[in-house]
């Protein structure tokens, strides 16, 4: 069964974000980028199926500028097999992210798509369930857990009041949420094979699809900030300043 | 990682070490040894030397005479000259205005002006420190105000090295109070000989002139000498400090002034102390001799990511402080191999060639004066206080 | 001219990074390090599945053929986690010297075994009166029937109670005042040993050597020059350790001086201590700097001139090492306080490995001694 | 122009994040219906048609909708969205699973959990974890948004919409419901609780976790937990705020031996009040505390339960 999943070239976790001087974006410049971290989730549970024999063939795909080359090789090095780049700098919002990947899915033809259920850069959240659409996949989002038997998927997804399993019949697509796994490190052996995996590019034109700007940002500014209050020396006052002050109580 | 030029590089430095070899007198040469300064005549040979060879403009756009190196030729070139102790191009036309006017100035004043900077036909001074705004400049004081399609100056400038050989001074001036004090000063280019500028000597530790004031009294210039708008003049100026990137460390001036000194250990001249069997004395000079190989990493390490064209990392911001502290330590050293033949002050024996009596070993008595006036690296172009200041806030946040 | 780390140095740095930051945080180090073991054998066994151990064997042995530089990259992300599994002793130090000075036999009879997380190491070299370099030891091998022993004493031997074998300079048993390395059973009969901890949270052992059986490690009874690569390999480590260990500090030491306030604001407006932090920024660059010029010129090539320019780079490096690290370190704690003096906080320990990894493989103030020396005779 | 807000429901009852949606849908002064769509789920319709400035409740109750799963609802909403020209609702796990897929089939971008509208088509937005603000404007003739509810006060419930049934039937041969475990517990959800007391890393383990609960009983507060906490394994994962976890914003959060790494603020920073009691005065929590306590959690739970 071939799986296909997708990475996004997303900033580095534990990297604290600046707001440009002039409100245009989010200072990136010198900044270190990584695999966004559902992501990686996502090659980590299609590493784990084919070890189990389930999956036969993963292919990783990205849709960005050539630098995603970086995260597609890290995918590579945690055990994907074969890489596709699909190399645009323009529109890139989550609709036309969808399109593109609807366009990789119909050639490649794979049984299941995993993706991150959002990046940890613009937080949206949509292109797995816009892609299912567009693919008229059934969906699952927020995977805690997977388990495929021969025609269908069970997915356990993480719901608001608690979980929520569904079967889904293949193809189908699945976002991760943050505890389906815990993604391993790339070894060193692997590292070294991944520069030898195929790696192909391809363009927007080359799939045929035109994109068009749907939203437009206006500007960035950094969120208000909160200042330090006070330090109470007992419960006691505690309450008191909860109930009298603040009455929040 | 590799450090090594490439093969067009590596013939590059070839080409560069030819020019020197067949381009540089002797006695030019032996100027660094003894740690003297150029001559103003000597430094203009040099300066034409390198025009007629089209290297005078090395950051310069080539539609302007630049050279159209990658910065590692750049690297390359300024290694070179200072292996063949050359002296260096007085910046303040090839890289302080120069740029200024061929990114901000009109069509006519870069015909004016770009042409015989190149050619080192005019010589420029800087006009920007005054009496009381130094660390502080933006709150200079010097003012131009407007009259029909002049505008008349009055103010002082301060530190304006070799001012007194200068043709042109390019100064930031007051011509507005409006807004914040950045706001209100501009960029404009003075004619020294005009009536009203006077330029008196500021005598340097060293017992020489090399720094001036220089006072403008109802000094009259046309408005085509404002470079760009009104009110932007801060802006350029700050552009022009990220402009110059290599060649702020002086490791090859450093490098070839430490294997100098080596030298001088090895065969101590008669009459100055045999420190090279002082272990205290011998473990400064290679703490120096570390720190700056350290620093010449460092240097290399810019240079890879700028001819890459990525933006130089946080490393780029220490080159300055590290560059003049190594530079200071070195005239330490040098002071005290000196010894007691520190103490003679015959600046003559220097300006005179072939001068008589001479005073053996010749380096000796100016390694002191060059010590002195050599405090000045680490004050001038932002002093290395104000430099921390910088990478306080642009690299660590704080 | 590039500085640039190669795409699979970079992704090792990566993981080894992810490693540290997810599973090495400070209380779990302090786990390991007061374990009995005093380190984690899973990790050990996640290093080897990781490749980590085989990076600088060659590939014939079942290594991956990496350079100075790769082992800097790994050592320096190891560094930021103060690790304490025995990697140092039996890759850099024992497994080293097999690789540089074994026969083909040893090579395949040991390598493999630590490639494969089987098989821990440790160097024995100092000894009591010859504690700064192993030039003026006394421990003497000698034949013994069909076999050969040794008998002395070795000092601060790092991590030898968990090793399996030792690798031992010795007087050369053809008593011809050669130093030689020879390999010994840890646990031999005739190997007395006390165990101790270090004060940086690493473990050490003073051991005796009364007859017990060894193996000339290679064909030569002269491993001066095996001894001297590793110790540029060595010093390489150590360093780049250091320099993850400085990085860590400098980052740690400006975010708490933006959260620490006193006079009603953070200690980090005043300009005394910003220029101390820029002070350790720039320890921590020209540090790299060093660590970078002498990573490639040790991974260089071994005509005679690049031996020479390796061994003056790594006394290079371990000065600038110990003098940036001492300046880190100590404004690091100036700037957190007496936190900075407590047991509790992670400072303090990255503060004392470094202070210990200026002891190691010749402390600044010798390196800068022989280079003196050596400059004098020049 | 008119505006179609998404009922969240279970069928029985019409969630609060409702009443929060149709608030922020009223800032764009459109007329606005709300849509239930389940099954057996008139009791909601009614409650829905009690919402202030709603005009109509139109109602797809049909058994293919019983678990609201994105394949059929999308087709639903999006054949309804032609008379509309918004398509908003909650940012929960219901409208975050089905609108992106919505917005796909009406070939429109969807803007994801706005916390405040600025025009007819300009919204505020957080990213990368509510480290910075985006203001984004769009530029399809629908738009298809969800809302975080957090940044909205709830709309009030004196309206009387008039319902209207939807007949619209759309199977969903691909996907099927197969279970459900909801944590049944009187205590409110942690995204709609007014009050929230959290416990991190210096809970220690499961057990005393209990101390909270003792606590939140008497302020009618859901129970929170740090990343830290979940990860020690001393909760369940669905009561974890912060980055990765849910977001919240009540009018008190109390936050117990956690130390509030830039993660967790990520998840309630922009509560009103902010108490945090920890142990460590280093800790970085006690710099977004409105009222902070520097004592140990194990004295304090004992006597704030008392006094309160």
């Amino acid at each position: 069964m071939k799986v296909l999943v997708t990475v996004k070239r997303v900033i580095d976790y534990n990297v604290k974000i600046r707001v440009k001087p002039d409100g245009s974006d989010v200072d990136l410049t010198n900044v270190k980028m990584a695999v966004n971290p559902f992501c990686e989730i996502a090659v980590e549970e299609a590493v784990r199926m084919k070890e189990k024999g389930i999956a036969s063939e993963i292919v990783v795909v990205s849709v960005g500028a050539s630098e995603a080359q970086e995260q597609l090789r890290t995918a590579l090095a945690l055990g994907a097999d074969r890489a596709i780049l699909v190399e645009t700098t323009a529109n890139t919002e989550s609709l036309n992210v969808a399109k593109l990947l609807a366009k990789v899915v119909e050639q490649e033809q794979p049984s299941l798509v995993i993706m991150g259920k959002q990046a940890i850069d613009s937080d949206n959240n949509q292109t797995g369930q816009m892609l299912a659409a567009l693919c008229d996949m059934p969906q699952a989002t927020f995977a805690s857990e997977v388990s495929v038997t021969d025609n269908s998927v069970a997915v356990t997804r993480e719901i608001d009041g608690g979980l929520q399993t569904l079967s889904l019949r293949l193809p189908a697509i699945v976002t991760t949420d943050l505890r389906l796994n815990e993604p391993r490190y790339a070894s060193l052996p692997n590292i070294m094979k991944a520069k030898r995996k195929p790696l192909a590019t391809v363009t927007p034109d080359d799939l045929g699809v035109t994109l068009s700007a749907h939203t437009q940002l206006l500007g960035v500014n950094p969120p208000p900030q909160r200042s330090a209050g006070v330090k109470v020396k007992s419960v006691a006052e505690l309450v008191d300043k909860l109930k009298n002050e603040a009455k929040v109580i | 990682m590799n450090i090594n030029f490439s093969e067009q590089e590596l013939a590059f430095q070839q080409e560069v070490q030819t020019f020197f070899r067949e381009k540089l007198p002797e006695s030019v040469q032996a100027h660094i040894d003894n740690g003297l300064s150029f001559s103003a005549e000597v430094t203009v040979a040099y300066q034409k030397a390198l025009y007629n060879k089209g290297w005078a403009g090395i950051n310069w756009p080539v539609e302007h005479g630049g050279t159209g190196w990658t910065p590692t030729q750049k690297y390359i070139f300024q290694t070179e000259s200072a292996k063949a102790k050359a002296p260096r191009q007085i910046p303040f036309g090839y890289s302080m205005v120069a740029p200024i006017i061929y990114t901000f100035g009109n069509e006519e004043q870069k015909q004016r002006f770009l042409p015989d900077i190149l050619a080192s036909n005019t010589w420029w001074c800087q006009g920007y420190s005054e009496p009381n705004a130094g660390s502080d400049l933006a709150g200079l004081k010097t003012r131009a105000v407007r009259d029909g399609d002049h505008y008349i100056v009055n103010g002082t400038k301060t530190w304006t090295t070799l001012g007194h050989h200068a043709d042109w001074i390019f100064c930031l001036v007051r011509t507005s109070d409006e807004g914040s004090k950045q706001k209100g000063i501009s960029f404009l280019l003075i004619d020294m000989t005009s009536p009203g500028v006077s330029v008196k000597p500021i005598i340097t530790l060293d017992g020489r002139r090399e720094v001036n004031e220089v006072a403008f009294q109802d000094v009259k210039v046309p408005v085509e000498n404002l470079v760009g708008e009104e009110g932007r003049g801060w802006t350029y100026a700050k552009v022009l400090l990220t402009h110059e990137r290599t060649n702020i460390a002086g490791v090859a001036v450093s490098k070839q002034r430490l294997s100098a000194l080596y030298d001088l250990l090895n065969q101590p001249p008669a009459g100055c102390p045999d420190l090279k069997n002082n272990s205290v004395f011998m473990s400064r000079v290679v703490q120096v001799e570390m720190e700056l190989k350290a620093l010449e990493f460092t240097d290399l390490r810019v240079l890879s990511s700028v001819s890459t064209g990525t933006a130089p990392g946080p490393e780029s911001s220490i080159l300055k402080i590290k560059g003049t502290e190594i530079q200071q330590a070195l005239d330490e050293l040098y002071v005290e191999i000196a010894g007691i033949y520190a103490l003679p002050f015959v600046p003559e024996q220097y300006d005179e060639a072939g001068y008589e009596p001479r005073i053996e070993p010749f380096f000796a008595p100016n390694a002191a004066p060059h010590y002195y006036n050599n405090r000045k690296v680490t004050i001038y172009g932002g002093s290395n206080e104000i430099q921390k200041n910088i990478i306080a806030k642009q690299v660590l946040g704080l | 001219m590039d500085f640039a780390l190669n795409d699979i140095q970079q992704m090792l740095k990566d993981s080894a990074g992810k490693f540290i930051h997810n599973d090495y945080d400070f209380e779990t180090r302090q786990k390991y390090s007061h374990s009995e073991l005093g380190y984690s054998e899973d990790n050990w066994q996640l290093f080897a599945e990781l490749g980590w151990l085989a990076l600088p064997f060659a590939e014939e042995f079942g290594g991956l053929d990496g350079n100075a530089t790769d082992l800097m990259v790994l050592m320096t992300e190891l560094g930021k986690g103060l690790i304490v599994e025995p990697y140092l002793s039996t890759v850099v130090l024992a497994g080293n010297a097999i690789q540089r000075g074994g026969t083909a036999e040893q090579k395949e009879a040991l390598i493999g075994g630590i490639v494969g997380g089987e098989l821990k190491l440790a160097f024995a070299g100092l000894e009591a009166q010859s504690a700064t370099d192993i030039s003026s030891i006394n421990t003497q091998a000698s034949t013994a029937g069909s076999g050969l022993v040794l008998n002395g004493k070795k000092q601060v031997v790092l991590h030898a109670q968990s090793a399996d074998k030792l690798v031992v300079a010795a007087r050369s048993h053809n008593n011809n005042g050669n130093i030689a390395l020879y390999l010994v059973d840890a646990n031999a009969e005739g190997v007395a040993a006390h165990h101790y901890p270090t004060n940086d949270g690493a473990r050490a052992s003073d051991l005796t050597f009364t007859n017990v059986a060894a193996e000339l490690l290679g064909d030569s009874d002269d491993a001066a020059a095996v001894i001297q690569a590793v110790l540029n390999d060595a010093i390489v480590a150590v360093s780049a350790e250091a320099v993850g260990v400085m990085d860590k500090m400098l980052a740690a030491t400006v975010e708490y001086t933006k959260v620490r306030k006193q006079f009603d604001v953070p200690i980090s407006t005043f300009q005394i201590l910003q220029h101390n932090m820029v002070d350790m920024f720039m320890e921590c660059e020209q540090a790299r700097s060093m660590l970078y010029y002498a990573a490639i010129t040790i991974g260089g090539g071994n005509s005679e001139e690049q031996v020479a320019e390796a061994n003056k780079a790594s006394q290079f490096l371990k000065w600038k090492v110990g003098q940036a690290a001492r300046l880190v370190g100590q404004t690091a704690v100036q700037l957190h306080g007496g936190m900075g003096v407590t047991d509790e906080l992670d400072v303090g320990h990255m503060f004392k490995r470094l202070t210990m990894i200026n002891t190691l493989f010749g402390s600044m103030d010798i390196h800068l001694d022989n280079l003196v020396k050596q400059r004098q005779a020049a | 122009m008119a505006i179609l807000v998404i009922a969240e429901h279970d069928n029985q009852q019409l969630k609060p994040a409702t009443l929060n949606t149709v608030n922020a849908a009223s800032q764009l002064n459109q007329p606005i219906s709300i849509l239930v769509i389940g099954s057996d789920c008139q009791a909601v319709a009614e409650q829905a048609s009690a919402v202030s400035g709603v005009d109509t409740i139109l109602v797809a109750d049909n058994a293919v909708y019983q678990h609201q799963l994105a394949e059929n609802t999308a087709k639903l909403i999006a054949e309804l969205a032609s008379d509309f020209d918004y398509v908003i609702a909650a940012g929960t796990t219901t409208g975050k699973n089905t609108l992106p897929r919505v917005a796909a089939l009406l070939d429109v971008a969807q803007i994801s959990d706005i916390v405040a509208v600025k025009s007819a088509d300009t919204f505020v937005r957080p990213i990368y974890a509510g480290n910075a603000l985006a203001t984004i404007q769009s530029l399809d003739s629908k738009k298809v948004i969800t809302v975080r509810t957090s940044a909205f006060d709830a709309a009030g419930t004196d309206g009387s919409a008039t319902i209207t049934p939807c007949g619209l039937v759309h199977a969903n041969a691909q996907s099927e419901f197969v279970s459900e475990e909801l944590a049944v517990s009187e205590r409110p959800e942690l995204t709609a609780a007014s009050v929230i007391i959290s416990g991190g890393r210096g809970m220690g383990n499961g057990e005393n976790f209990s101390l909270l609960e003792k606590v939140a009983d008497k302020l009618g507060a859901a129970v929170g937990a740090s990343r830290a906490a979940v990860d020690a394994g001393f909760v369940p994962n669905d009561m974890q705020v912060g980055q990765t976890g849910k977001i919240v914003a009540p009018d008190l959060y109390i936050a117990v031996g956690i130390s509030g790494a830039i993660q967790h603020q990520a998840g309630m920073k922009d509560s009103k009040v902010i108490v945090a009691i920890n142990k460590d005065e280093e800790a970085p929590i006690f710099q977004i505390a409105d009222y902070g306590l520097v004592a140990d959690l194990f004295e304090v739970l004992p006597e704030l339960e008392s006094l309160l």
